[in-house]
C-alpha cells in the first residue's frame, strides 16, 4: 500500500477520529475506576484505589472473570484449529457439499443467539449432556467458528496456489505443507481471528446463560447487574482487563510482524 | 457421600455472595448461583432444560402460572419453611397472595417485591398528588415522562379507570383504556425505557412527573443525583411485581432447596435484600409501600400480543 | 471439483473420503443436527403452553400476512446494512493507513484498535449512552465549541444513536478482515497502476478497491450479521426507535412462548442472510479467484 | 530401471480448459538418465506438459506412466519429480537457505546435513552470501537460481525446468548448463527442460522436443532437428533457414531438383524415406542454412544465386546479411558470416553472387 | 526535446539496501529517441537503475534529470515513463483487455478510442483472441507480451524494459525485437531495454551499457563494445572470447606484440588512447574472438598456434571447436565455425594449425 503524504495525513486525521470512537468510551469507566463517585458526580479531589480493593473481594465477579478467560481461550483455540481446518477444506473445490459446509458454519453465527442458546440447550438436553463450563464452550466455539473461518478463508484465498504446489513438489506431505508453508502465511490473520473471536466468546450472553450448567461468565454477571446499576468494582476490573489485555497485544506485536517484512525494510 | 449441591437462578440481589456463603456452612451443601437478566431468559432456560438445570429459580407471581401450566414446577411443603409463618401480614397467608397456589398446592414463596408509583418534583407538584390521574392534568402537559410499555401502560390505566381486573380486559374496556392512553400521549413529553434514560431527560428538561416503572429504587436514583422528588403509590391501587422463589420440577434435593427458601426468609436477610436493592421483602416492613398501600400484583394478562400491537397504534395515533 | 483445486486436495481418494468426513462431522453435529431438531418447531404451533406438534405452515405465512413483522425485518436489515456501511466507511482508511504503515508500526496500532472489543460491551454502551447523552460528553464539547447552543438530542435515543453506539462497537469487526486483504496485494501492482499514470484514486478505485474486495465483504457480512444479532443495543440507546427484528424473535422465547413462530421467524432470517451472504461471497471471490495463480 | 530404460511416458495425454484444447493427445517416452529439452512458441503447452507431468493439473485424457505405472492419480508429493516453476514459486517466509533446504526438511533429514547440501547447492548456483536473504530482496536472476537449487538438492529421478535459465546472462546461464549436465551425469538424473534458447536446447539436450499448438511435431537430436527437420514448421521455428519453394522435379539418388522462383536448386534428402519417396510434381521447399551460404569460389555441386545486398547487421559473433534474389529481387535470402573487427568487406546496394553445396540443401515437404 | 538532445540524465546515482550497497555511484546519460540496452550478470543493478528511473525506490544519492530538471521528487504517476516489469505485474481482476487498456483508461481516454488502441496493441502482441482472458489463464510468454501491450500503449517518452521477451521463443522475440524497433522509429521513443540476450542486445541498441557489480562498466555502440572492450570483464561477458594473458612486449605504430605462453601475440591497439600509451612491460591480454580463428592458408600479419583438438560440439548455426594449445596444451581456445550438415570435418583429438589475423586480435589491459 502507498499513499501520497498528504493522503496518509487524511488517514492519519481520521484513524485518530476512530481511536477516539473506540476509546472515548473506554475512558469513562477506567477514569471513574480511580475515584469516588457520589450522586452520579465524579469527585476530582478524591482519588482512591478503593474499587480495586473491593475487587479482590469479590469472589463472584473473580470466578466469573475465571471462568469467562478459559471459555474464551478454550473456544478461539477449537475455532481456530475447526475453522482453521474447514477453510482448507473448502478451499480445496466449490462442489455443492462445500457450500453446504459453508452454510452449516455460518448458521450459528448469523441466527439469533437464543436460537443457538436454546437449540443446544434442548440438544444436550435430549442426548443427556450435562450442562456445564463444556457446553458454554461449544456453544462459543459453534458461534464464532463462522468468523475464524471466513478471515481465514479469504487469507487462504490470497495465497498463491503456486506455493502449495511448489510446497507437495518437494516431498512435503499435506500436513507438512501446512505447517511450513500455509501456517507462516496465515498466522497474521489466525491471530486476528482470535481476537475477534474472543471478544465475541468475552461478550456473549444469550447462548451462555442457555447452556451453561452452574457456572456464570462475566457477561451474564454483568447483564444480570444492569437491573440494579454496576458496582464501582466493575470498573475497576474492566480497567484492569484493558490494561492487560493491551500489555499482551503490544508483546504479541513483536512476534506476530513476519520477519521477512522487517528485512524488506532494513 | 458428595456434597449436597443447590442449584439456583436468580437476579442480582437475591442470593448475594454473603448469604450462600452463610448457607453453605450451615448445610454443608454446595451452592451454585447463575444470574439472569430477563424474565425472557428464565423461561428460556428452565423450559429448554425442562427443569432440569436448577433447583430453585425466582421468578415472578404473573410469569409463574405459564411455569405451573407447563409442569416445570414442584410444589413444597410448607412444613419445610417454618419462616413464612414470621413473613408480613400480606404474605403470610399465600392463599391470599394471587397466583402462587394452584389446586391447594403452594408452588411459589414470595421473597421481594416493589411497587409501581408515581415519582413527582416536590418543587413543581404541589399538593402531593395521591392519583395516577395526575398524569392527565393539562397542567403538567409536556412534563411527563411514561413509560414505554405496552402491557403496564394498560393496566395502570385501567386501574386509574377504576377497572376491577385491570389484566383481563374485555373489548370495550380496551378501548376505552386505548382512548384514555392517546390522551395521556399529548400530555407526556417522552416515553423512556430505562430507569437511567428517565434522569437523565429529567436533568436536561423541564419534568414533572414520572411514572416510576423502576419503582422506588428509581426515586433513590435520583435523589441520589440531587434531584428533589417523592413517590407515592397511586389510591386507586399501585401495580407491583412480586418476585417468589419456585421449584423445579427437576429439584434434585428438594430438601435442600426448601431449606434455601427458609434460609432467606430470615429478618436478617430481608432487612439486607432491601437495604442493598431498595426492593421490598416479604418479612420485614420496608418503606417500599406502606402497609395501606394498595398493592396490585401483576398477573399474567389476558392478551400480551394485542396489548402490544394497540400500543403500537397508540404511538403511531395523531 | 475444479481443475485447479485438485492438487490440495490432492492424496488419494481415501484421504478425500477421511477428509470430508471429518470436515463435516463437527458442523453436523453440533450445528445441522441441534437447529435441523429445532426448525421443526417452525412447522407446530401452540396453545397457551402447550406445543400442537401438527405440521402447518401457518408460522411462516403470519410473518408474511401480519403487517408488525416484514416492516420491521426491513427495517431492521437497513439499519444493519446502515450499520455495515457506517464501519466499511469509516474502517476502511484505518485498514488503508495500517496497511501503508511499515513493519512492526502497523501491528501495534492494529491490535491497539482490537483491544477496546476486549472492554466488556455492556459497560461500553452505558458509558456511550452516557457520552451521547442531552449533557453527555458529546453536547458539551459542541457546545463549548459553539457549534451548538443547545444540547442536541440528535445522538441519543433515536435511530442515530443506535447507528453511531453500534458503529463504535463493532467498527475492529470491519477494521481487520479489510486490513488482511489490504496487506496481501502486492506492492507491484500498484506500482504498474501509477506507472500507466494511474492517480492515487484511479489506482484506488481500480486496483486496490476490487482486490480488497474479499475483505470488504467478509467485513460487511461480520457487521451486518453481528448488528443483526444485537438486541442490547437498540434498546439501550435506540428510544422509541429500537424495536429490531432480534427483539420480536427474542420476545416469542418469553412473554409471548411461541417457540414455533420464533422458529419459523430465525428460519427466515438465516435464509434471507444467508442468500445475502453467498451472494456476496461470489461477488468477493471472483476478484479473489481471478488473482490466485497470476 | 525398467528393462526398456524408459522412465516416464505419456500416452495420449490432453488438455482442455472450457472449449479450448490446449494440448491435443500427446505421446511422449522419456528415457531414464536422457536429457531431453522441449522448444515450442510461447503458448504451445510447454508448461502444461510439465505441469501435467509433475501432477499439478490432472491431464484431461490419455496415461501418464512411470516405470509403465500409472500415475495419474499419484499425489504430487509422492511423485519422485522436483520442478522448477516458470515463475519461480519461492516461499516468501523464508530465507533463501530455508527455500532451498525445504525438500530436505520434509523428509526429515538431520539439521547438519541439511545445513551442508545446503551450502553446497547454495555455492554452485553462486548465492552463498545471500542465504540469510529473503526473496523479496533478491533480483529476479537471483530468485530463479534459488528455484534451481531448491529442485536439484533433491536429486529427484525426474527433474522438471520450466524456462529454469531464462532470467540469466549468458556467462551464468553457460555456467549453469555445464553444472546441470554435471548432475546428470553424476546421478544420472532424467532432465524434461522448457527452453527459449535454441543453443542451450541444443548444447545441453539428448533430444529435442519441439512443440506447436499442443502437439509434439518432432522429438529427436539436435542434429536430426536441425538438418532433418520434419516439418516446415519446424525448419522455420529451430534456428535460422532459409526455405524457398517450389515444385519437385527431378529425382536422381539422393538427390533431387527443385524448381523455385530463382531456379533449379538441388537438394539432398538424405536416407529419410518420406522424402525420398516423394513424388514428382510434389510442392516442397529447398531449405538452407544462412551460414552455410558463402560468396567466391563455389565447390562443385552447389546452388548458385545472384542477388543485391540490402541489409547487412552486425550481430556479435556473426553478421547477417540479407540478399534480394530472383525475378525483381523478390526472393529475400539471409547469409550469416563470422564477424571481422574491421567489418565485413560489404555494402548494401553491392551485388553479390551467392552459393551452397548441395549437401548443405535439404528437401522439406511443404 | 532539449537543445543538448540528452532526455535522461543520472548524475551520481547510488543505492543501498541496509550495508549492502547495490548501486555505486551511476553516470548515464540518455539521448532522445536512443535505443539504449542494459546488460549485465544476474545481479548487477540492472532492474535497481530501472526502477530508480520509474520512480519505484529512491535513490540514495545523486540526481536524476529528466531534460535537466530534477526528478527524484516527482511521483510515478507524473513521469512520461511506462514500464514492462520483469515479473509483468498484471492486474488478476481484470482482462488482458482491461490491463493494456489500462494506462488509456486512467487518462480519461474515450472508450471507442481504448478499445482501437487495445485491439491494434493485441494484434501485435499476437495476442487478439485472449483479449478476454485474465493473466492467470495465460502462458508465461503470453503474460509477458500482455505487460508488453500495456507499457507501449501508452507511447511514453521513455519505456523501461526489464527483460521484456525473456520468457519468448526465438521466432516471436524476433517478431518483437523489430516491432519494439517500429515503434522507435515510428514515435521516436526512447528506449531503456534490459536483457541477457546478447544478439538481441546488438540487434536492437543503439548503445549498449555493460554493468557489473553496481557498475557501468562500457557504454557504447554495439561493434565497440563487441570488439573495443575497455575492461577484461566486458572483453569476457560481452560474446566468446579467447583471452590470453601476456606481457607488452614491443610497440609499433597501432600495433602490439604480447608475450604469452602460447607465444609472442600481434595485437591491434586500435587508436585507442588508453591503449596506445600503456607501457612495455604491462599485463595485457590478447582478446580474439572465436569465429576469427581458422585453420588453413594463414593471410599475412596473422597469428598461428598449434593444438589437439579437444572437444568439437555442435550449436546449430555454428559449432564450437576447443582446443589445447601452448606447452603440454595447458592453454585452451575456442574456435567457432560454421555448421555443415555432414558435420564439421574435425574430431577430438586431431592436431590442428590455427591462426587469426592480427587485426582480429585486440590487446585488452589485465
Ligand atoms: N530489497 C532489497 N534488499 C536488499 N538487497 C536487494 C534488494 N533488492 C535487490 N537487492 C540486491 O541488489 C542487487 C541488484 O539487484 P537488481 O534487481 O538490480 O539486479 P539485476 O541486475 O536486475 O539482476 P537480474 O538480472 O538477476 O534481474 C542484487 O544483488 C540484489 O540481491
Ligand atoms: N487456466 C487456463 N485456462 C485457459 N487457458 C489456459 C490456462 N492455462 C493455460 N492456458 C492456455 O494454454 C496454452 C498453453 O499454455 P502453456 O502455459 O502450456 O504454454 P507454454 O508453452 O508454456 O508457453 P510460454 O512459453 O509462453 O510459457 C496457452 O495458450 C494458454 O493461454
Ligand atoms: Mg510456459
Ligand atoms: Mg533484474
Amino acid at each position: 500500500m502507498t499513499a501520497s503524504r498528504g493522503a496518509m495525513a487524511a488517514l492519519a486525521v481520521l484513524t485518530g477520529f476512530v481511536f477516539l470512537l473506540l476509546y472515548g468510551p473506554l475512558l469513562l469507566p477506567i477514569v471513574s475506576s480511580f475515584f469516588v463517585v457520589k450522586q452520579g458526580a465524579m469527585l476530582w479531589d478524591q482519588p482512591t484505589l478503593q474499587a480495586y480493593g473491593a475487587l479482590t473481594q469479590n469472589d463472584g465477579i473473580l470466578d466469573a472473570l475465571r471462568n469467562t478467560a478459559m471459555v474464551g481461550v478454550s473456544a478461539v483455540v477449537l475455532s481456530l484449529a475447526i475453522g482453521t481446518g474447514l477453510a482448507l477444506y473448502v478451499n480445496g473445490g466449490s462442489d455443492a457439499g462445500r457450500q453446504f459446509l459453508q452454510f452449516l458454519v455460518f448458521l450459528p453465527f448469523l441466527l439469533p443467539p437464543i436460537i443457538i442458546g436454546l437449540s443446544l440447550l434442548i440438544f444436550f438436553r435430549e442426548i443427556d449432556f450435562p450442562r456445564s463450563l463444556v457446553t458454554v464452550i461449544i456453544g462459543h466455539t459453534v458461534f464464532v467458528l463462522a468468523l475464524v473461518y471466513r478471515i481465514v478463508l479469504v487469507r487462504l484465498q490470497a495465497l498463491s496456489r503456486s506455493l502449495v504446489e511448489a510446497s507437495y513438489d518437494l516431498g512435503a506431505s499435506g500436513w507438512q505443507t501446512f505447517r511450513l508453508v500455509l501456517l507462516p502465511n496465515l498466522t497474521g490473520a489466525m491471530a486476528g481471528a482470535a481476537v475477534l473471536a474472543f471478544a465475541l466468546s468475552f461478550d456473549e450472553t444469550m447462548i451462555t446463560i442457555l447452556v451453561t450448567g452452574t457456572q456464570n461468565t462475566l457477561p451474564i454477571r454483568l447483564w444480570a447487574m444492569m437491573r440494579l446499576g454496576f458496582t464501582p468494582d466493575i470498573n475497576a476490573l474492566v480497567t484492569l482487563i484493558l490494561a492487560f489485555t493491551t500489555a499482551l497485544c503490544l508483546v504479541a506485536a513483536r512476534y506476530l510482524t513476519p520477519r521477512e517484512l522487517l528485512a524488506e525494510e532494513s | 457421600a458428595q456434597a449436597k449441591e443447590l442449584r439456583i437462578l436468580a437476579w442480582q440481589g437475591y442470593a448475594d455472595d454473603d448469604w450462600v456463603k452463610e448457607f453453605e456452612q450451615k448445610t454443608g451443601a454446595d451452592v451454585s448461583v447463575v444470574f439472569i437478566g430477563t424474565d425472557d431468559e428464565i423461561w428460556a432456560k428452565i423450559k429448554g432444560s425442562e427443569g432440569k438445570d436448577f433447583d430453585l429459580f425466582a421468578v415472578n407471581t404473573a410469569q409463574l402460572q405459564r411455569y405451573i401450566d407447563a409442569g416445570l414446577t414442584t410444589a413444597y411443603d410448607l412444613d419445610k419453611i417454618p419462616n413464612l409463618k414470621e413473613a408480613l401480614p400480606r404474605f403470610r397467608d399465600l392463599t391470599q397472595v394471587g397466583g402462587v397456589m394452584r389446586d391447594g398446592k403452594v408452588y411459589a414463596i414470595p421473597l421481594c417485591f416493589d411497587s409501581i408509583g408515581l415519582i413527582y418534583d416536590t418543587d413543581k407538584v404541589k399538593p402531593a398528588p395521591t392519583s395516577m390521574e395526575v398524569l392527565w392534568d393539562p397542567k403538567y402537559k409536556g412534563k411527563v415522562l411514561a413509560y414505554d410499555n405496552g402491557e403496564h401502560n394498560f393496566s395502570f390505566t385501567a386501574l386509574t379507570l377504576g377497572i376491577q381486573d385491570p389484566f383481563h380486559l374485555t373489548p370495550e374496556q380496551m378501548d376505552q383504556v386505548k382512548q384514555k392512553l392517546i390522551a395521556l400521549k399529548h400530555n407526556v413529553l417522552s416515553f423512556y425505557t430505562t430507569a437511567d434514560e428517565a434522569l437523565q431527560i429529567y436533568q436536561n428538561n423541564d419534568v414533572a412527573l414520572i411514572w416510576a416503572n423502576y419503582g422506588q429504587q428509581q426515586m433513590k436514583a435520583m435523589q441520589d443525583a440531587g434531584a428533589h422528588v417523592a413517590y407515592i403509590n397511586a389510591s386507586e391501587g399501585a401495580l407491583a411485581w412480586l418476585d417468589t422463589w419456585a421449584m423445579t420440577s427437576g429439584v434434585q434435593d428438594k430438601d435442600l432447596a426448601e431449606q434455601w427458601v427458609n434460609f432467606v426468609l430470615q429478618k436478617k436477610i430481608g432487612q439486607q435484600l432491601s437495604e442493598r436493592t431498595g426492593f421490598g421483602n416479604t418479612v420485614v416492613p420496608a418503606p417500599s409501600a406502606g402497609e395501606k398501600d394498595k398493592l396490585v400484583w401483576l398477573q399474567l394478562v389476558e392478551d400480551p400480543l394485542k396489548r402490544s400491537d394497540l400500543w403500537n397504534e397508540i404511538k403511531a395515533a395523531p | 471439483m475444479t481443475d485447479a483445486a485438485a492438487p490440495i486436495a490432492g492424496p488419494g481418494r481415501w484421504r478425500d473420503l477421511t477428509l470430508a468426513t471429518a470436515a463435516y462431522l463437527l458442523p453436523v453435529i453440533f450445528v445441522l443436527v441441534p437447529l435441523a431438531a429445532f426448525f421443526v418447531y417452525s412447522f407446530f404451533s401452540v396453545q397457551g403452553v402447550q406445543l400442537v406438534q401438527e405440521p402447518t405452515l401457518l408460522n411462516y405465512r403470519r410473518f408474511f400476512a401480519d403487517e408488525i413483522y416484514l416492516p420491521v425485518f426491513l427495517k431492521t436489515c437497513r439499519l444493519c446494512l446502515e450499520v455495515a456501511g457506517l464501519t466499511i466507511l469509516l474502517g476502511y482508511p484505518v485498514a488503508y493507513l495500517l496497511a501503508a504503515l511499515k513493519g512492526r508500526k502497523r501491528y501495534v496500532l492494529l491490535l491497539l484498535l482490537l483491544v477496546p472489543l476486549l472492554m466488556s460491551y455492556i459497560i461500553k454502551i452505558y458509558a456511550i449512552r452516557s457520552i451521547l447523552g442531552g449533557t453527555g460528553f458529546l453536547n458539551r464539547a459542541l457546545m463549548w465549541l459553539g457549534l451548538i447552543d443547545e444540547p442536541s438530542m440528535l445522538f441519543v435515543y433515536n435511530l442515530n444513536a443506535v447507528l453511531l453506539t453500534l458503529t463504535v462497537l463493532l467498527l475492529p469487526f470491519a477494521i481487520l478482515p479489510i486490513f488482511l486483504t489490504l496487506e496481501r496485494i502486492p506492492r507491484r501492482l500498484l506500482e504498474a497502476s501509477y506507472d500507466l499514470g494511474g492517480s492515487g484514486w484511479q489506482t484506488f478505485r481500480l486496483v486496490i478497491l476490487p482486490l480488497s474486495l474479499p475483505g470488504v465483504i467478509a467485513a460487511a457480512t461480520f457487521v451486518f450479521v453481528l448488528a443483526l444479532g444485537d438486541f442490547l443495543t437498540p434498546q439501550m440507546v435506540g428510544g422509541q426507535s429500537g424495536f429490531t427484528f432480534g427483539r420480536i424473535i427474542f420476545s416469542q422465547f418469553g412473554a409471548a412462548f411461541n417457540w414455533p413462530f420464533g422458529a419459523a421467524l430465525s428460519a427466515i432470517l438465516a435464509v434471507a442472510v444467508m442468500v445475502a451472504i453467498v451472494i456476496g461471497a461470489r461477488f468477493g471471490a471472483r476478484a479473489s479467484t481471478r488473482g490466485r495463480s497470476a | 530401471m525398467t528393462t526398456s530404460g524408459i522412465l516416464l511416458e505419456l500416452q495420449g495425454v490432453s488438455k482442455t480448459y472450457g472449449a479450448a484444447k490446449v494440448l491435443e493427445e500427446v505421446d511422449l517416452a522419456v528415457r531414464d538418465g536422457e536429457f531431453i529439452t522441449i522448444l515450442g512458441p510461447s503458448g504451445s503447452g510447454k508448461t502444461t506438459i510439465l505441469r501435467m507431468i509433475g501432477g499439478f493439473i490432472p491431464p484431461s485424457g490419455g496415461r501418464i506412466l512411470l516405470e509403465g505405472k500409472d500415475i495419474v492419480a499419484l499425489p504430487i508429493n509422492r511423485r519422485p519429480f522436483n520442478t522448477v516453476f516458470q515463475d519461480y514459486a519461492l516461499f516468501p517466509h523464508m530465507t533463501v537457505a530455508g527455500n532451498v533446504g525445504y525438500g530436505l526438511r520434509v523428509r526429515g533429514e538431520p539439521k547438519a546435513e541439511i545445513g551442508r547440501r545446503v551450502k553446497e547447492a547454495l555455492t554452485l548456483v553462486q548465492l552463498m552470501e545471500f542465504a540469510d536473504r529473503y526473496p523479496s530482496q533478491l533480483s529476479g536472476g537471483q530468485r530463479q537460481r534459488v528455484a534451481l537449487a531448491r529442485a536439484i538438492i533433491c536429486q529427484p529421478r525426474l527433474i522438471l525446468l520450466d524456462e529454469p535459465l531464462a532470467a540469466l546472462d549468458v556467462a551464468l546461464r553457460r555456467q549453469m548448463q555445464e553444472f546441470l549436465k554435471e548432475i546428470q551425469r553424476q546421478i544420472r538424473t532424467t532432465f524434461l527442460f522448457v527452453t527459449h534458447d535454441q543453443e542451450e536446447a541444443i548444447a545441453m539436450a539428448d533430444r529435442i522436443c519441439v512443440m506447436n499448438g499442443g502437439r509434439i511435431l518432432q522429438l529427436g537430436t539436435a542434429h536430426d532437428v536441425y538438418y532433418r527437420p520434419a516439418s516446415e514448421f519446424v525448419a522455420r521455428f529451430f534456428g535460422e533457414n532459409n526455405l524457398i519453394e517450389g515444385r519437385l522435379e527431378e529425382s536422381q539418388g539422393e538427390w533431387r531438383w527443385i524448381a523455385t522462383a530463382i531456379g533449379r536448386l538441388r537438394c539432398a534428402v538424405d536416407g529419410q524415406v518420406e522424402l525420398a519417396t516423394a513424388p514428382l510434381g510434389r510442392r516442397a521447399f529447398a531449405a538452407f542454412r544462412p551460414e552455410c551460404v558463402s560468396a567466391g569460389t563455389p565447390a562443385p555441386d552447389s546452388n548458385r544465386v545472384e542477388g543485391a545486398v540490402t541489409q547487412v547487421s552486425f550481430g556479435g559473433a556473426s553478421t547477417s546479411i540479407s540478399l534480394a534474389v530472383g525475378e525483381g529481387g523478390r526472393v529475400p535470402l539471409r547469409l550469416r558470416w563470422p564477424s571481422r573487427a574491421e567489418g565485413v568487406s560489404i555494402q548494401p546496394g553491392q551485388r553479390l553472387s551467392a552459393h551452397w553445396r548441395a549437401a548443405d540443401c535439404r528437401l522439406v515437404l511443404a
